[in-house]
């Protein structure tokens, strides 16, 4: 990034889709070798018009829409990498990833290593994922545990307009790929003050959420307004909870979580993702490898089920963790 | 067609190269892909005005009555579905009017024996082959009564993730030779879909395996906001057959005729063991992409204005008036019979019970694994005692 | 399975690989409905010999080559699956699957689901997986974590030529979806007394490999041989280690593992995949919510790390557990 | 063609079935194949025996005799490796002889500014471009220095999982034009991998975004014991181009100076803006898949046995010196030079150090991550421990 005559100043109240939007077009702006393209990014701006008037800005050579191939993007976007641009992807849904995944598994996380750092790919994939917005079948799928197993990609999950826009400058400026999921749920829900200009969180740090010193809850994106919540009735009863924001899967701040947990001797783990090896076992084993001695109570997990994501309305809500779930999961660790 | 409102071709030419443009560029893909669209290379039965173009192709006149109650029928769900979706009584789905002989035609030439793999735009299709109107009509109300697919039905359910029924038809085509059976699979995709490696994968596989199939690619001239000439710099994708080694067709995806027509002999080849075809049906998404969908975001009304007078139903009806198949007082108990029939359909959706909570957990395995009782019971547990406090709250 | 008119009985000494062609022979000669499909199985019988001579005794109808693409394969499989066969397709290495977990992810284990039981996919999909034997790039990877955190999939690793043949017959057997992978190292590594005839050994169940008060060392497929010579190495030095070989990661058989921990108070999980978010780490998160009270010591997880598996023959042992590493962890464990 | 001992067409009929079979057979799929292998809607330059058939398409003389240098140092490599793979010089790596034409005459086309996209089969094309020798004995020898890819140089390292390279060498090919540059991205494939989705989806985003990419498919007859008759019905797979918008062109592989004249004339097509190219190098895989496979278990020495009198070192070799360009002795000069030149490289990779431990998580990401750091830490503790246990065993 150029440093611009007179840096702006100050803050701006914008959604989390804005906010995105506001960082991509700075990233645009500042670095000639951005580029993004997806499906339906161009004139339409996104489905979730998180790339609204980028092309008409920045030009169709900038921000242009791909054929209906999501291999191809990412595989395209490697290339693009290989050869000196910055490549931010957007998949439409977090589950049309999925044909992707050889491209990714394969290349994208190998490709330093197997040229030993003669090439880098310094590629973003961003895409929506989770639920709580009554999406069709596949629309609500949370996948980044399976990202996160893969060596060489970096996680990123905000769950705050500023974040997000701190975090994706990051991650567009990070030299290696990283992928950035954006809670559905959060795209508008919520209005915060976001910092104008080139506005930076680093990768790898968690945020304190809240304090507390009875229970730790761990969780990340969508799921941290609801863990919010219950904390919020924790401490009505009298429960001092410290949510703790992942915000990057990958590097985890395991540093910040072992604290806490050493503080607190109890941990809830809050994802939406289906229950059998998600990433909320990582943290949990993270946590019983390293704070086991500090423990009062077992670890516990609150996440979706071993089955997919329901896309019916009425009981979508029995699938994603609410407030009320992880509410009892509190009570759980706190009356062992 | 006004080209300023139209998306324009994604092509990152750096400016320094610009002149370097020496072939031919965006502006003449548009105009050949638009000529293409026109040209006399698609197999038609009748004009867009409803004469009879070629004779020699019309089929029985009970076929051609059958097949415009069945786009009446389909024409119906989407025009009531529009209406029920403003009124809050179905959810957000995906529109098909004006591609009804596109779906119609093509699916009619199956029989209740064959497979049909159908997208989530593909409802005339799957209704043609007998999929209960209250069923799909559950479905887009988010209903799990819409995955109840009957078991005298090989109708699958409606694909989401694009191009994937591809390969599976080949799959079901494959195992109904192996059982020795005439039976065949028919899978729809989208211009956009064909884009996507599954679709690559699919005719290759039914072309090595002899796999009996019909590919039909509805080419409705966008893939949400990016215009086919966008998705790719071919201008006929029938014939990407070639490179398979099997045949490909080109058909008016607005004449019900010619794609009963060309979808019947392709049937026909596949069940005497000749293979599978790749059938593209040309036609245009006249509605936006799902009814929650605003077009005018990507596109102009000039876009969609010349397929108003190709329209399938109207097409078929002229023609069938004309050859006195039909009268207007025989169509009007044609409409009323739909209607009556699509009523019905509704009250039986509307008394479907909501879904309760533990069901999310239902059919994942044959037998639950100990993981999934013991998650069904963290289930009833919560909703157990939430409805307990809920109970006592109320009778507080 | 129809009865044959003399059940065969007794045993037969052979490798894994044996068994597992032994098991496929069995399978197809008893019903109609199975078929072999993937990449050379056909006259070449497989890159490992594992589909040896079953297409000229079963048939080119019964098993046969497909062309090269994976995604098409998995497809095919759950086409021929709708329609009532029993689709047994050979993916050629575990790391050639990934082409195909869109095919996986969206659909394999959805659709009884999305179906209500209409249809169900009684399909089986092999894959030669893990290290130990110098392959090249990208043939030693580990993705069963991919697979066990995929709703409606199961996942059975076996490691022993009786327990390949008999999972795997219950693998074709089972009316649901199953990944069976098969540790190249094992394949003809061992000899063992096989039962002829349908043998079966049931899904779900973990195998307790040694009985031990001290240690109890949780693990699968390649590593059950690495984590017994460990154990070999601790009974000299008076340490008691219960080895368990899950056998099955979906479902997991979390009793066997539980009540091991509880008796021993001390865990240490080997997996030869990378560290972050392996399947190792749902064992341990199953621990720490079901056992942690039992537990004298932290978790310690032995596992692959987080970069690509190393094709350098002169390295691969670093990366792939030994027997040393597990050693080491179990003394870890013994001395906290 | 002993047709019994060839693997037989995975043709799953159920024998109920079988007799519906009107369709063209394997049989007839596969003597149409044949037939297409030697028809003259190949591109030639030089006839097998290598007399001049188009004059008209003939490069410079030192063009020539650069191609046949080039394929000599491909087949030298070829070559010796067999030999030092048998004395347990070097690993498991595929064998190329008889392909070189196909890979130095289209990898001659670009400049050292030119991207390509090898497979583990294309040495011959990486060493044409320039990537050194010890570098890939290194690679086969399974060693890191194998993995460091010279900087000068945009050859990108061999790839494993078949067909990936399509869609990056579009990307690698995009980045050029944005950049304002002329240069081309060429990426390689083999006939079983041109059945992968990524094939479809990278020809067809080359075309629709007008990138500078020349895509060689190499049907060499065979993946690994799949002929390419049951990889495919088709019998013409350059034909694929047509349904992408883009030239598909069929080459003689076996003749260097025609891979050379058409992949230079869709280097420059796509160098002036273009757009891509489909080559299919038409050529035989004579040596087994790797020096470790074993052919007999799915060919027989008929299958192969036509293809030594298409030779393409001979062929050229005949050429050159039939047009005076060479002598025997100015040949012996060369052959002289290049082994010289691959036994100092052999020396080289001799020289390259073991990997050390912790080597394996190195380049992971530009900063180790904490959790690669602590790895880290554990397997250097591991290993002195160890080291320093086996000093002190030593010393004792
Ligand atoms: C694999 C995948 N990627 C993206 C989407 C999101 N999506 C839904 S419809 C659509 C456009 C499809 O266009 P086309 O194939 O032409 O079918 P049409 O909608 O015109 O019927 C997209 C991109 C999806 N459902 N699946
Ligand atoms: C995605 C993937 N699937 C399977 C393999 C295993 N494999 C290696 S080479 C090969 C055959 C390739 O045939 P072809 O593309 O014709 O290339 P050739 O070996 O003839 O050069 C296979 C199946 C692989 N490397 N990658
Ligand atoms: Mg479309
Ligand atoms: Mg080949």
């Amino acid at each position: 990034m150029t440093a611009t005559a007179t840096p702006p100043t100050g803050t701006r109240n914008m959604t989390m889709v804005a906010a995105i939007n506001d960082a991509l077009d700075i990233a645009l702006a500042a670095d000639d070798t951005v580029h993004i393209f997806g499906e339906d990014v161009g004139v339409m701006g996104g489905v979730f018009r998180a790339t609204d008037g980028l092309q008409a800005k920045h030009g169709e050579g900038r921000v242009f829409d791909t054929p209906l191939a999501e291999a191809a993007i990412v595989g395209m976007g490697i290339g693009m990498g290989l050869a000196g641009l910055k490549p931010v992807a957007e998949i439409q849904f977090a589950g049309f990833l999925y044909p992707a995944l050889d491209q990714i598994l394969s290349h994208l996380g190998r490709y330093r290593h197997r040229t030993r750092s003669r090439y880098h790919l310094p590629m973003v994939i961003r895409a929506p994922y989770g639920g709580g917005v009554h999406t069709p079948e596949q629309h609500a799928d949370s996948p980044e545990a399976i990202l996160a197993h893969t060596p060489g990609v970096k996680v990123v999950i905000p769950s705050t307009p500023a974040d997000a826009k701190g975090l994706l400058l990051s991650a567009i400026n990070d030299p290696d790929p990283v992928f950035f999921f954006e809670a559905i749920k959060l795209y508008r829900s919520v209005k915060e003050d976001v910092p104008v200009g080139d506005y930076r969180v680093p990768i790898g740090k968690a945020r304190l959420v809240t304090q507390g010193d009875d229970v730790t809850v761990i969780c990340y994106g969508g799921m941290v307004e609801v863990a919010q919540k219950a904390a919020a009735a924790a401490a009505q009863a009298g429960i001092g909870v410290e949510v703790i924001d992942l915000r990057t899967l990958v590097p985890m701040d395991t540093d910040t979580v072992i604290t806490s947990v050493a503080k607190t001797g109890r941990a809830v783990i809050v994802t939406e993702a289906p229950r059998t090896a998600g990433f909320h076992s990582e943290i949990a084993a993270v946590i019983a490898e390293e704070a086991i001695e500090h423990l009062r109570a077992p670890i516990v997990r609150v996440t979706g089920f071993d089955a997919p994501y329901p896309p019916f309305t009425a009981v979508e809500d029995v699938y994603r963790p609410n407030p009320l779930r992880v509410a009892k999961a509190i009570r759980q660790v706190m009356d062992y | 067609m006004t080209p300023d409102t139209r998306p324009a071709a994604p092509q990152p030419h750096a400016p320094a190269t610009e002149s370097q443009d020496t072939a031919p560029g965006y502006a003449a893909a548009q105009a050949a892909y638009d000529a293409a669209q026109d040209s006399g290379d698609m197999v038609q039965c009748l004009a867009p005005d409803g004469t009879v173009v070629r004779e020699d192709l019309l089929p029985e006149p009970a076929t051609r009555l059958e097949l415009y109650r069945q786009m009446r029928r389909a024409r119906h769900f989407d025009e009531r579905g529009w209406v029920l979706y403003r009124q809050g009584r179905l959810g957000v789905f995906p529109p098909f009017g004006g591609m009804e002989a596109s779906q119609v035609g093509t699916a009619a030439a199956l029989t209740k024996d064959d497979w049909l793999f159908p997208t989530y735009r593909d409802t005339g299709a799957a209704l043609t082959l007998g999929l209960p109107i209250a069923r799909t009509l559950a479905y887009w109300r988010t209903s799990p009564h819409g995955w109840h697919m009957p078991a005298d039905l090989k109708v699958l359910p409606f694909y989401i993730p694009i191009a994937t029924q591809y390969p599976q038809a080949v799959g079901a085509a494959l195992a109904e030779r192996r059982q020795g059976t005439r039976n065949v699979a028919m899978a729809f995709i989208g211009d956009g879909g064909s884009s996507e490696g599954d679709f690559h994968e699919a005719l290759n596989f039914a072309g090595a395996l002899n796999a009996p199939c019909v590919f039909i690619l509805q080419n409705n001239g966008w893939a949400i906001s990016v215009p086919t000439r966008a998705q790719t710099r071919a201008t006929d994708l029938s014939r990407r057959a070639d490179g398979y080694g099997i045949p490909g067709v080109r058909v008016d995806g607005n004449d019900a005729l010619a794609t009963y027509h060309v979808t019947r002999e392709a049937v026909e080849r596949a069940r005497s063991g000749g293979g599978p075809t790749l059938i593209e049906t040309v036609t245009y998404r006249v509605k936006p992409h799902t009814v929650a969908d605003d077009p005018s975001r990507y596109r102009s009304e000039a876009d969609t204005a010349g397929w108003d007078a190709k329209d399938p139903v109207t097409r078929l009806r002229t023609h069938l008036l004309n050859a006195g198949l039909m009268t207007e007082a025989s169509e009007a108990d044609l409409l009323a019979e739909i209607a009556t029939e699509f009523e019905a359909a509704l009250a039986e959706a509307d008394s479907y019970p909501e879904p309760t909570p533990a069901e999310i957990l239902d059919h994942v395995f044959a037998e639950p694994t100990p993981q999934l009782q013991k998650q069904r019971a963290e289930i009833l547990a919560e909703h157990t005692a939430q409805d307990s406090a809920q109970n006592s709250k109320e009778q507080a």
